[in-house]
């Protein structure tokens, strides 16, 4: 709470990405001219097209590393930052494009363009963590903008930001809505996803789909045998751990689990 | 539900402000603070206080200061992570927030006629010096005093020159020990355990007050016990984590004992047996 | 009119109470048919109670369906616990402003809202009463509790069914309400629709009790009130072994079904947050980016996160064994030494909404067994 | 010979990643590139093998800028293949929510992305400054647009709630009330915005576009209609691939969509303005000829005060379906896969959004086509930038670069979409 002599500097940088996660810094209506009053906003592409070159005290970066030249771009961008903070699933966990690194990559560029040689891409998309030392990773296929606000005050006042690590139930019964799985026998990624969004799918009658990728102990095989249970098949069980956080080692270890050779259902 | 309290007006987690007066350090990221508490009254050695950084948080920090020290108390800090680094940061004349004091004391009352053994490990000595203090003012009633003291290395001594003081008197002896020496050092080097046999002479009649980490603990424990001394005569300082520190938030359980309200300070033979578990 | 005296109240008698506690400010509230579940919610009439509702209840399944009868009552445990009103998910405690160095903290003030609880089954009272030790008992009480709790009107239904993973006979907490109401009714179904057997548990119940009663309880609408919990009783769904649980679970600290529940336990923290009982909390610190005001917030926490037990440097409990060991030995055994009572009242919630159907009777069994 | 090249690296207030290039030699423009190194993402690989019914989440994450809009376009593709309809309110939720879209997504544009263009600044926190009033309309403009998003979608972006056949909940009727008090006030801020923005300065410079949009039988489109242009198409949405190619266009390895004789098309609020006036709302109408707009506006940067008037059109759409909406019996119709063959065309606030599905017996997709607005664009906003450099050449080098940007962000070009159908060299300099 001690106020700052100068503003900080913030910066958004953007890698392979749908753009959510930094629009959702725009989405908070209500704060941003407080935030532009806080700090600086010194490189925004999206928003704005000044640069201010040189340091920033707090980097915000979007997306996922899927070319050569991205790996570098981020080591320039960590070296340029006293805090870097990843947000969204694409930059914590490699996004839904991760789901080349299940596939081969020339099939994936083959399918699409005619001339896949021109495509300049690696074989995976790997979460910004795999290249660069991250401060803080903001989950969220989009992260929550109440997230993003507390995690940037947090982050200025040196505070530990109040984003848990734990499931999606704890805040779905802190809302007091009913368990959709339970109640409803609908299968929910809830409890190994991680809190954060407001468990919004289960107040819309649907079992959470885990963007917010796996929570902090999470047991996947538990929750799979239980869906296996209500119903799922196995390709439903590798899909529903194979999508926005497809990367992130616990749903990928527990949607390998489920591939055609390994199943042992 | 007419027989329950009236409600009491001041709810039990809202602190009072108080204001830093003077802040030095005592060893790498170990920073005192004393401050000015308007509402001081007085504290037991061993007990703690709760510590907000308005706006960042709050954590127990126990008084390390002298309890015969009126309404001037101190808190020493390792700046470890956001809230105890924004402590550390504090100026004089900054403001923070202040609950307590809180938690069971050592038992300094009943050591009339005992040797007293203290043992520290790194910034256990915190929680330990007003023990001391307070023994040392009434020096008179009480045996042998020891002071067994463990850091991992010379620099991170804690309130060295303190104790330097201390190993100059005739009426307390100090042992340190470091993990790792470094050049000048001519002390002992080991692990604090290893003092602890020279320290006890009369194990029946002796008294021990530790605190340092968990597994220090554990070990200085069983060597109090190897030297003799019963358990009702080995008293720790325990850590958990801990939120509202009155009990009503669930976090300190140690077993059955709430470390906020029986804790922290405890008798060996009260939790032996928790102390051998893991993840307890 | 004796508190120990029984009357019969019509449902428009019950339609009457509601609407006099709602005259006097009271916020009432009862069991309501929502989101495929019984939930406790705001009613202002008879009309929004779950009538010719029911439910079903197994290991981590909830299904709502129609009884077949008109009965109000006819279902068992809700989905929510009444802590929710009482102990709320979320209580601000205080919020600080900043003028220079000048700091003030202004303390939240103590809650006026004053609660009617429609419908609260034996378990469930004395969940209530383990709270009211938890939270207003210590040498420092919780003041909202306190304040909140004080200002409770509390009308208790006796169970006329007992629920799939219901085990409170075992417990000795139910199924009938014998103390910790104000007003306690059995409800008799009839042809032309239920009426109740009435009966005060304080002063302010007999007083409403007076004005929204029929007439006396005939002797044999006693026997039938008696026989309809009698007959709960006997058919409780599932049954906590008959052990001494304390010594049991602080025995056992080792043993290898820990390490079994832990390989099914999803460590998501359903069965602390749908306890009655489970009083956990932590806070949370939040500032605006200016700095100049910051707020600290209470919320529900559980035993099964890592942060409940983070010191610097790691979790003290950072396996889900120990975590699901802390959970039940705290609730069975080490509860007693703390507040002199178990800390489970039976009430089965915690079976029903565990999203993988843990059973606590049927982990206690698997102990007991060596 | 002098050969000047105008290129800015990494162009601002857009979404996305995209850079262009204009060379100019001897006088005259011989090139005008607007280059897009967004790096592809596979999305038409990934989906094939995905159960169509997950196609609305995942394609959603094409565009954080227009998910529903995706999200749409998917829903109508695969229920074409399932030979499902859907109508009644859950039909008129799918146009509220989109409506919340496009109040949403034009106020972003208008505020933040162009108007400081016209106004002179590098971006509305600049802008706020100085217009600190206007920069707070557009905010509350935008917040009644993701209102709508969020209280049917459950959040702003990637909403949850749809899904094939409808929705998984739907909204009672009184959680909608508040909305309405919402948009009540942001019809009038609507209202201002078309008047503000009909203030601004605008060069005069009129073009013969083929305009290309959706034309439904009685409603503004979002969801439904056919597929017309003002040269005379007229075309079922099936027939989209009839009409519509890809062309590789020599200078670049790039394709852009074309029509089906070459030439350059426009999707987007220009287009559906001047193929749909008659449809919208009679404020709307009335706010459009008060700003000087008559019924086809040629002017790529008045496509500002088209998108005000379309903001304050689907403010009076959203109020009317609330006012209409009758809670369904079932949030959604019954889905049952069957194999074949869906499109989908719907209208994202930056224009046509196509999709068309392959679909096996599993329900599975086998094959994935998206052609989104920017990508059907992008002939027309190249051949723009070349046209309109050619009259600021005397400009220094910073204002001409400006101007181009400025041509550029008339289109509200949204690269994160266009890179998952654009065949580019990154081509860096
Ligand atoms: C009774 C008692 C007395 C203590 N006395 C001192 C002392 O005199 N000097 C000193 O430097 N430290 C002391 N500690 C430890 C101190 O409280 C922690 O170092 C501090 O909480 C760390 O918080 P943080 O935010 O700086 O760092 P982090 O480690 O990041 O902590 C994050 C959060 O975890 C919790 N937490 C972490 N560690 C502990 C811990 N050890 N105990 C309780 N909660 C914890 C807190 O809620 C904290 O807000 C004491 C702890 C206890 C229980
Ligand atoms: S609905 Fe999902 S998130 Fe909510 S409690 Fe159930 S399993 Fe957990
Ligand atoms: S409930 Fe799950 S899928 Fe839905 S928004 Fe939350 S984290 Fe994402
Ligand atoms: S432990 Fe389970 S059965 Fe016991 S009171 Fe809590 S929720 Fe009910």
């Amino acid at each position: 709470m001690t106020p700052t002599p100068r503003k900080p500097r913030l910066a958004v940088w953007k890698f392979a990405s749908c753009d959510g996660c930094q629009l959702s810094l725009l989405d908070c209506e209500d704060e941003l001219l407080d935030i532009a009053a806080a700090i600086d906003i010194a490189y925004f592409p999206e928003a704005a097209r000044g640069v201010i070159r040189g340091r920033y005290d707090l980097s915000l970066v979007e997306g996922s590393v899927t070319t050569a030249h991205d790996a570098e771009r981020i080591r320039d961008i960590r070296a340029r930052s006293r805090v870097l903070v990843t947000i969204g699933a694409c930059a914590t966990a490699g996004g839904i494009q991760a789901l080349r690194n299940f596939a081969d990559v020339r099939d994936y560029a083959a399918a699409v363009y005619p001339d896949p040689a021109h495509i300049d891409t690696l074989a995976t998309s790997t979460p910004i963590a795999d290249h660069v030392p991250v401060d803080f990773e903001l989950r969220g296929c989009p992260v929550s903008k109440r997230q993003l606000v507390e995690t940037i005050a947090a982050h200025l006042a040196g505070r530990r930001p109040v984003v848990p690590a734990h499931s999606v139930c704890i805040e779905c019964k802190l809302r007091g809505l009913t368990c959709v799985m339970v109640a409803r026998g609908t299968p929910c990624l809830g409890p190994v996803t991680q809190a954060g969004c407001g468990a919004i799918c289960p107040a819309h009658d649907r079992g959470c789909y885990g963007c917010f990728g796996p929570m902090e102990t999470p047991n996947a095989a538990a929750l799979a045998e239980r869906a296996r249970e209500l119903g799922l098949g196995q390709d439903e069980l590798r899909r529903a751990f194979r999508s926005f956080n497809a990367a992130a080692p616990a749903f990928r270890e527990e949607s390998e689990r489920h591939d055609d050779q390994n199943d042992q259902g | 539900m007419d027989q329950m309290a009236e409600p009491r007006m001041a709810h039990p987690l809202v602190p009072r402000v108080a204001h830093v007066r003077r802040r030095w350090r005592d060893g790498p990221d170990v920073w005192t603070l004393e401050i000015e508490d308007g509402a001081g009254s007085g504290f037991m050695p061993g007990q703690f206080n709760m510590l907000t950084v308005f706006g960042v948080g709050e954590v127990p920090i126990s008084l390390s200061g002298d309890p015969a020290d009126g309404n001037r108390i101190r808190h020493t800090v390792r700046a470890v992570g956001p809230v105890t680094r924004a402590l550390a940061r504090l100026r004089p004349g900054d403001p923070l927030g202040l609950r307590g004091p809180f938690g069971t004391g050592w038992p300094t009352d009943a050591l009339d006629g005992r040797d007293v053994v203290i043992v520290a490990g790194g910034l256990g000595l915190a929680p330990l010096r007003p023990a001391i203090l307070q023994l040392l003012a009434r020096r008179d009633r009480i045996g042998r005093l020891t002071l067994v003291y463990g850091a991992r290395s010379p620099d991170q001594i804690l309130f060295a020159r303190q104790q330097d003081r201390w190993g100059r008197r005739s009426d307390i002896e100090v042992a340190v020990t470091v993990d790792h020496a470094t050049s000048p050092w001519r002390g002992y080097v080991g692990v604090v355990t290893t003092l602890i046999p020279r320290a006890v002479s009369d194990p029946a009649n002796t008294v021990a007050l530790v605190c340092g980490p968990e597994i220090m603990m554990r070990f200085a424990a069983a060597a109090l016990t190897d030297a003799g001394l019963p358990e009702t005569a080995i008293h720790l300082s325990m850590e958990r984590n801990m939120k509202c520190a009155v009990g009503l938030c669930g976090h300190c359980q140690f077993g059955a004992d709430f470390l906020c309200r029986d804790g922290p300070v405890f008798r060996l033979d009260r939790i032996a047996r928790r102390l051998a578990l893991r993840e307890i | 009119m004796e508190p120990e005296d029984r009357v019969i109240v019509a449902i428009a008698g019950l339609n009457a109470l509601i609407g006099a506690l709602d005259r006097d400010g009271y916020r009432v509230l009862g069991p309501t048919v929502r989101d495929g579940v019984i939930a406790c919610g705001d009613i202002s009439g008879v009309d929004e109670l779950p009538a010719g509702w029911s439910d079903e209840q197994d290991g981590g399944r909830y299904r709502l369906t129609r009884s077949g009868a008109e009965t109000i009552f006819g279902f068992t445990s809700g989905a929510q616990a009444w802590k929710r009103f009482l102990h709320p998910p979320r209580q601000r405690l205080w919020r600080a402003t900043r003028d220079g160095d000048r700091v003030r903290v202004h303390a939240e003030p103590a809650p006026d809202e004053r609660f009617a609880f429609i419908g609260v089954r034996a378990c469930d009272l004395h969940a209530i009463a383990i709270q009211d030790r938890v939270l207003t008992e210590g040498a420092y009480p919780d003041p909202f509790y306190t304040a909140r709790r004080k200002e409770l009107f509390i009308v208790a239904v006796n169970c006329a069914r007992a629920g799939g993973t219901c085990f409170c006979t075992s417990m000795g907490t139910g199924p009938a309400a014998t103390s910790g109401f104000d007003i306690a009714l059995t409800e008799l179904p009839g042809e032309g629709g239920s009426s109740f057997v009435a009966q005060a548990g304080s002063p302010r119940g007999a007083a409403l009790l007076r004005d929204v009663a029929d007439r006396p309880a005939t002797a044999e609408e006693c026997a039938a009130a008696e026989a309809i919990v009698a007959r709960t009783a006997a058919s409780m769904g599932r049954a906590m072994p008959d052990h001494d649980l304390r010594a049991l679970l602080l025995d056992n600290p080792d043993h290898p079904r820990w390490d079994d529940v832990a390989d099914r336990c999803l460590t998501c923290g359903n069965c602390t947050m749908v306890c009655p009982t489970c009083f956990c909390t932590t806070t949370e610190d939040s500032a605006d980016l200016s700095g100049t005001e910051s707020t600290r917030t209470q919320r529900w926490e559980s035993c099964f996160t890592m942060d409940f037990s983070y010191i610097h440097g790691g979790s003290v409990r950072a396996s889900s064994r120990a975590r699901y060991r802390q959970w039940m030995t705290h609730k069975l055994a080490t509860w007693i030494d703390q507040f002199g009572t178990s800390g489970c009242v039976g009430c089965g919630r915690c079976i029903t909404w565990c999203p993988v159907g843990i059973d606590i009777t049927e982990e206690v069994a698997a102990i007991a067994q060596g | 010979m002098t050969t000047r090249t105008i290129k800015v690296d990494y162009l601002a207030r857009v979404e996305g990643e995209g850079a262009f290039k204009v060379v100019v030699r001897d006088g005259a423009v011989r090139s005008a590139e607007l280059k897009i190194f967004e790096p592809p993402r596979f999305f038409e690989s990934f989906l094939r093998g995905r159960a169509a019914i997950e196609a609305p989440d995942l394609t959603a994450r094409i565009c954080g800028i227009c998910p529903v809009a995706y999200q749409m376009s998917a829903v109508h593709a695969i229920e074409d293949a399932f030979g499902i309809t859907v109508d009644g309110p859950i039909r008129a939720l799918r146009r509220l929510i989109y409506c919340g879209e496009w109040i949403e997504s034009h106020a972003l544009h208008v505020y933040m992305l162009h108007a400081p263009d016209f106004l002179g600044y590098d971006g509305a926190i600049d802008m706020a400054r100085d217009h600190a009033e206007a920069v707070r309309r557009g905010l509350m403009l935008k917040k009644a647009g993701n209102a709508i998003v969020a209280l049917i979608g459950g959040r702003e972006i990637h909403p949850v709630n749809i899904r094939v056949g409808g929705f998984y909940r739907v909204p009672r009727r009184r959680e909608l009330d508040p909305l309405a008090e919402e948009l009540k006030r942001a019809r009038d801020l609507a209202l201002e915005t078309v008047r503000w923005v009909a203030g601004f300065d605008f060069p005069d410079s009129e073009r013969d576009y083929a305009f290309v949009a959706l034309r439904h039988p009685h409603e503004y489109p979002f969801n439904e209609g056919r597929i017309v242009s003002n040269r005379g198409l007229d075309i079922p949405v099936s027939d989209f691939d009839r009409h519509f190619r890809e062309m590789q266009v020599a200078r670049s390895t790039a394709l852009h969509s074309r029509m089906a004789d070459g030439s350059s098309y426009l999707v987007g609020p220009l287009a559906r303005y001047a193929l749909n006036f008659d449809r919208l709302s009679p404020p709307a109408q009335e706010a459009a000829r008060e700003s000087g707009l008559g019924p086809v506006c040629s002017n790529p940067y008045r496509g500002i005060i088209v998108r005000a008037v379309e903001i304050l059109h689907a403010c009076d759409e959203a109020l009317r379906i609330i006012a209409d909406y009758a809670e369904p019996d079932r949030p959604h119709v019954a889905v049952e896969p069957r194999p074949g063959i869906g499109h989908g065309a719907t209208e994202a606030p930056r224009g046509l959004l196509f999709h068309r599905y392959e679909i096996d017996g599993d329900g599975l997709i086998t094959a994935a086509r998206i052609v989104p607005p920017t990508a059907q664009n992008q002939a027309s906003i190249e051949e723009d930038l070349a046209g309109h450099v050619g009259g600021f050449l005397d400009l220094p080098k910073t204002e001409l670069q400006h101007k181009c940007e400025q041509t550029i962000r008339n289109y509200d070009p949204c690269i994160s979409c266009a890179t998952h159908f654009l065949k580019l060299r990154i081509d860096r300099e």
